[in-house]
């Protein structure tokens, strides 16, 4: 065990799984001599060579596209964006090509690849730097989808996407990169994709989140705690698949469940844990299952309006009272 | 092989004009001191560029000199002749609504698969190209029986039924799909070429694609790689004056498509795509490129003799037009080839073509008798895995 | 009232619009010499001339986007995606400058655009042509969405959508295009966008579904019919923004709801619709919440697969006996 | 006009070389007559083509060719200064957190903004910029007041506190925007221009983009689309030498922008963007091509002193590259033209600095006392209308 900082977590499973299989190669803006626009890469530029942390122009369609060709021809790319918002001008390279070409090819041509990157809001850059793709790309079968909430998780999963022989969509995020945490330095510390993780136990009631809204969720618990209750606490870890039988168990329990997602409500994450809730254990939800996500409105820039923007956690503690019949 | 490339090499020559001489710089006669010491500064002048494209015509090329072997010649002919009865065979079976789906049919542009199959080393070299793909996988060396029940939707497809026409895969035959989404496929080809060059494995890969999917920006972004990384890829345009409905010359400013290598300084050459050797003559100067790390563009004139989907009324063309195009038909021509060079006779060429029907027949058959996928397969090959937890 | 097509329906409001506003203009691939690749634009380049109905080369983020910038510059632009299928190469142009403009600029620059085309399957074409795109951009704030399952519909839909000021995703289906029905013929016709329609008035149970689906829907309600049984059926017409309050009316009513989408499940409309329901009017559901949809996987080519790959009529009705109790 | 458009136009000349002349095309000794007449159908032959661009230097204009009064050059240099003293002390608030999220600033880039304003109609022309905005804004006449307050946040800035740095606009200066993903305001750029031919207005629109953008695909698309449809539009690439961190040569195969024109058969020229002067020059010819419908694109060599954002180390340069370039800096290399000219002397221009100044930190103080938006505007301007039902 080490404490690493978030982005120190996914370098060390990126570079230990380079050192074991070198197939695998770093693709993106400014991983390379950059070091990484928020340092991921640092040093591996020195420790791999321009061979295999390879810096590339503005053209995320093109970089994208030629890591799905180069993962059909027997290697595995990891493909940086800088951040997921920048993804959209190459989503077909990653939901039509990388995550259908195998079933297309009968099987023939399997598409291992990580793509990666800074999810979710990052402050004031406004309406396009702020998007949280999990929905948008969830939906999309073929793709797995995984979002770490912190650097031990951040080495496990990245690991396990990184030998996943799927196209796996990995989501980090800016603010979270300098977050510190112990971290296995089992060099086959592996954190099983489609398995959420119990953060807190307990009974009254059921939080789900992930990535960096997930340490809303538990101040929100710290804070329900000091009411008097025990709320239980679940991390998703990976969004497709989807763990749902930890919820569902732990809603059997605890009867009442608040999600919290920092993505626009409509259709989102939030929509699909409450459908599923609802459908597999209807009979016991004792109160409707609550959400609370970014505005269902582009992100703004003036700072009090951003902070607005996202899921509050006030309003999370509210709806634990409200689904508690507390209030 | 360095003799061939450095002749092959597009050369952009720049002249820098004296800038005293442009005729665009007046000179500022009053301009002080300080300012004649920042001139020297500036970097911009008039330049004028020179680049040259090879042209590979019709009718120029023996195939002694291509050091192809006769047999490979008629090798040329039969793959040409069993595309052709094998698309007009699968129309056909559309007519008896045996296939669904869209059938783009290739008949009329066979030269291109056979030339440049004839060039390539199948199983080391890597193809890729999009939906009007029968005639590719064929001149690969897949067999008429999987392409067939590939159409019909069967188990022994070559994508197991779940592609379809506009999707054939082989592994074995390193034919990357068979692609739908116009252009996408080509920064895929790019990445195809980068694994080649990762790996170390001399093999190259064509990219293949429509006119009309160079109005896509994705294959720019893919150009630019390609030359930046310097990735053994060519970028192969398979023009065959028309995207469904639209003549080249309406969708876009420039028609001259190997101009556009000028802007990533890559090397690019016309080939006449009606004459199988002139094709095969073409890529093997280009893979020659390729092998070396050049990667270039080449644009193949051809023509679609049918409609863009089987569906199509084709009223953006006359009659005239098709039926002039058809006089310069690639199987015509090689047939007048092989026997001018005395390689076959007319009735041993007659025999080809009985043996290619029964081949097709046969083929039909055998996607008729090929099992319908059970419906769990639905979910085979989404994952990796066989216990993905679909939903229900 | 004629009996149109719905592709002459969809023909009736463009024409009407363009003779009675000329900044709105057409354009896409082969909308005007071709007439269309599904034949809804016929006649429209000789009626209006190639300055307003325009060929493109196939380039969707290049027009999509100068549709955007046209719209900026005070025009009213159509779109034509020849598929939504294919609009995946242009949707940051879609949700990014449509969609974020107006509210990036705070408010200075409106983009009144309609992006319009075929959506969802159309039998064998495999699986990045058979993509139901509604999930993805109706989580998009910024954007409306609209889906109408009929002629009717249709014609008024998109009347409306066109007078709108803001960016409109308008969803047709390829295999409705040759569906014939009762249009009216007032050039004034408004359906307005943000209402659902109750297509059949019943009280055991609620049937929601859009587009082309909505026939599915209507179908297994002729079965529960046939069976003695009285369901509601909600068209929605709109995604976004969607008409809860029509569905949570009939559920007060009807207590039980099952929604039938051709989208891929996992974040869908249905998913959101779920939501919605059991957070507004969680103490009139007797069950939960049933969604049948196309099967969580690409669609596939061969044709028996892809049939089954569609949301099932036979499913969607055991699901409303399952919602009954009556199974 | 039309003999300036005919001059600035980049002149494609083809020489078909005769075929027989070709080292490519090795003739067929052995073909027979049935293919000799076959190949009269051959359109392909090598092309060798030339292309010229021609090259605004710094330091060879002066401002009466151009058509510009003395007030208008003293006008430059008051907007260069503007924009350098607005940036500055932008940056100074951001180190104080007035100021939060990026800060592209544009210093060492302002002759190009200002050679442009210089260059247009405000009000009848359009431009549309990506993030790197503040510079062009101020250049046209937007006040800096509105500019501040946007970088704080404030209701009075000029998107209303709602876009910040990155995403200035201005309806009445015809400032588009102000984007932020790289590359796709361009086609956005051809749309605009696209309207101002609809609706026949006479106004052309400038699309700036980095060299960066270069590498994004829907930028071809766009050139491709105005070569097409003729679109008054001018594609600049304000190549400033590097994307972040990365130098364009690590980017591109071919550095030489102005060869991509090739591909699309429009003109295209290169301006030293050190010398507003040349930048207005360049414009001013380009701008009459698109007056005519003739679409271009220009290269315009700049280079910015400080990082990309506020936060870059700034490690792919050396002090050495930085400094020999701050040697070239647009506004003192205006100021010895005022002063050559005899349009002011130096007293005159440190009283414009002085003026600069002071209006710069009356923007601060603007900004600091305009309110901060209200919590529900965040629900204003997403749609047109006031009452749509957003989601809880
Ligand atoms: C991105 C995208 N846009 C549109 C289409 C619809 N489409 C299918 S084929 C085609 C024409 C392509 O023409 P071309 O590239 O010349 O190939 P050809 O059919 O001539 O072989 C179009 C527009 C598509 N499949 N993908
Ligand atoms: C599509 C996209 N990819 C990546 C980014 C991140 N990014 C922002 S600015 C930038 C560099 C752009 O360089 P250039 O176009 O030369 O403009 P400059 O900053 O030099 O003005 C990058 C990579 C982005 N905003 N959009
Ligand atoms: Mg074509
Ligand atoms: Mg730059």
């Amino acid at each position: 065990m080490a404490v690493l900082q978030f982005r120190e977590a996914l370098r060390a499973a990126m570079t230990e799984e380079m050192e074991r299989d070198d197939t695998i190669f770093l693709m993106g803006e400014e991983v390379a001599q950059y070091n990484g626009a928020y340092k991921v890469s640092e040093g591996m530029l020195d420790q791999f060579g321009p061979e295999r942390v390879i810096d590339t122009p503005i053209s995320e369609s093109g970089f994208s596209g030629l890591g799905v060709g180069a993962a059909m021809n027997g290697l595995r790319p990891i493909i940086e964006f800088m951040t997921w918002n920048f993804s959209f001008v190459a989503i077909d390279q990653i939901l039509n090509n990388a995550a259908k070409i195998r079933y297309m090819s009968g099987g023939q041509f399997k598409v291992p690849i990580v793509f990666r990157g800074a999810n979710g809001a990052a402050g004031q850059l406004a309406a396009t730097h702020n998007t949280s793709v999990e929905s948008i790309y969830a939906t999309v079968p073929g793709l797995k989808v995984v979002a770490p909430s912190n650097p031990d998780d951040a080495k496990g999963l990245l690991k396990a996407s990184i030998r996943d022989d799927n196209p796996v969509v990995f989501l980090e995020s800016e603010v979270l990169y300098g977050m510190k945490g112990e971290v296995s330095d089992d060099k086959d510390y592996i954190i099983p994709i489609g398995k959420a993780r119990i953060a807190r136990e307990g009974k009254d009631i059921t939080i789900v989140a992930h990535g960096n809204v997930y340490w809303r969720a538990m101040n929100v618990a710290d804070r329900l705690v000091e009411a008097g209750y025990d709320p239980e606490v679940i991390d998703l870890r990976t969004i497709r698949p989807l763990d749902i039988n930890t919820v569902t168990e732990s809603v059997r329990k605890t009867n009442r469940c608040v999600i919290m997602d920092e993505s626009n409500p409509f259709a989102s994450i939030s929509s699909e844990v409450a459908y599923q809730i609802q459908e597999r254990v209807f009979d016991h939800l004792d109160s409707p299952v609550i959400r609370v996500t970014a505005k269902d409105t582009p992100a703004p820039f003036a700072k009090n309006l951003m902070d607005h923007y996202m899921p509050s956690e006030e309003d999370a503690y509210q709806a634990c009272l409200r689904a508690m019949y507390v209030t | 092989m360095a003799v061939l490339i450095v002749e092959r090499r597009a050369k952009v020559v720049q002249r820098k004009r004296a800038k005293s001489k442009s005729s665009t710089a007046s000179t500022n006669g009053s301009a002080g001191s300080a300012l004649e010491s920042l001139e020297k500064h500036s970097v911009v002048k008039p330049v004028d560029i020179s680049v040259s494209f090879p042209g590979y015509p019709a009718g120029s090329y023996n195939h002694r000199d291509l050091g192809l072997t006769d047999e490979t010649v008629l090798g040329i002919y039969h793959t040409m002749l069993l595309q052709r009865r094998f698309e007009q065979r699968a129309n056909q079976m559309y007519g008896k609504q045996k296939i669904g789906g869209f059938l783009h049919l290739y008949i009329g542009q066979e030269a291109v698969s056979a030339g440049t199959a004839a060039a390539i080393e199948i199983g080391k070299d890597s193809v890729i190209t999009a939906y009007r793909d029968h005639g590719i996988a064929l001149a690969l060396g897949m067999s008429a029986d999987e392409c067939m029940a590939e159409l019909f939707g069967k188990t022994d497809g070559c994508s197991k039924g779940k592609g379809g026409s506009m999707h054939f895969f082989s592994r074995e035959k390193r034919l990357f799909g068979g692609h739908g989404i116009v252009g996408a496929h080509v920064p895929v080809g790019g990445g195809i070429a980068f694994a080649h060059k990762y790996k170390g494995d001399g093999g190259v890969c064509l990219a293949f694609y429509g006119d009309g999917a160079v109005g896509q920006g994705g294959i720019h972004e893919a150009m630019n790689l390609a030359s930046l990384l310097k990735l053994p890829i060519i970028f192969i345009i398979e023009n065959n004056e028309y995207a469904m409905g639209t003549a080249t010359h309406r969708a876009f400013g420039h028609t001259e498509f190997t101009h556009l290598s000028v802007g990533y300084d890559i090397p690019a050459s016309q080939v006449d795509g009606m004459d199988a050797l002139s094709v095969c003559k073409a890529l093997q100067d280009h893979i020659a490129m390729a092998r070396e790390f050049q990667p270039s563009l080449l644009e193949i004139k051809t023509y679609r003799y049918l409609g863009h989907s089987v569906s199509d009324p084709q009223k953006y063309r006359t009659k005239e037009e098709l039926d002039q195009k058809k006089e310069d038909d690639p199987i015509i021509r090689m047939k007048a080839y092989v026997i001018d060079e005395g390689l076959a006779d007319n009735d041993a060429l007659d025999l080809v073509d009985t043996s290619v029907k029964k081949e097709v027949k046969a083929a039909v058959d055998f996607a008729e008798n090929s099992e319908t996928p059970d419906l769990e397969k639905i979910f085979e090959n989404v994952y990796e895995e066989n216990d993905y937890p679909f939903l229900a």
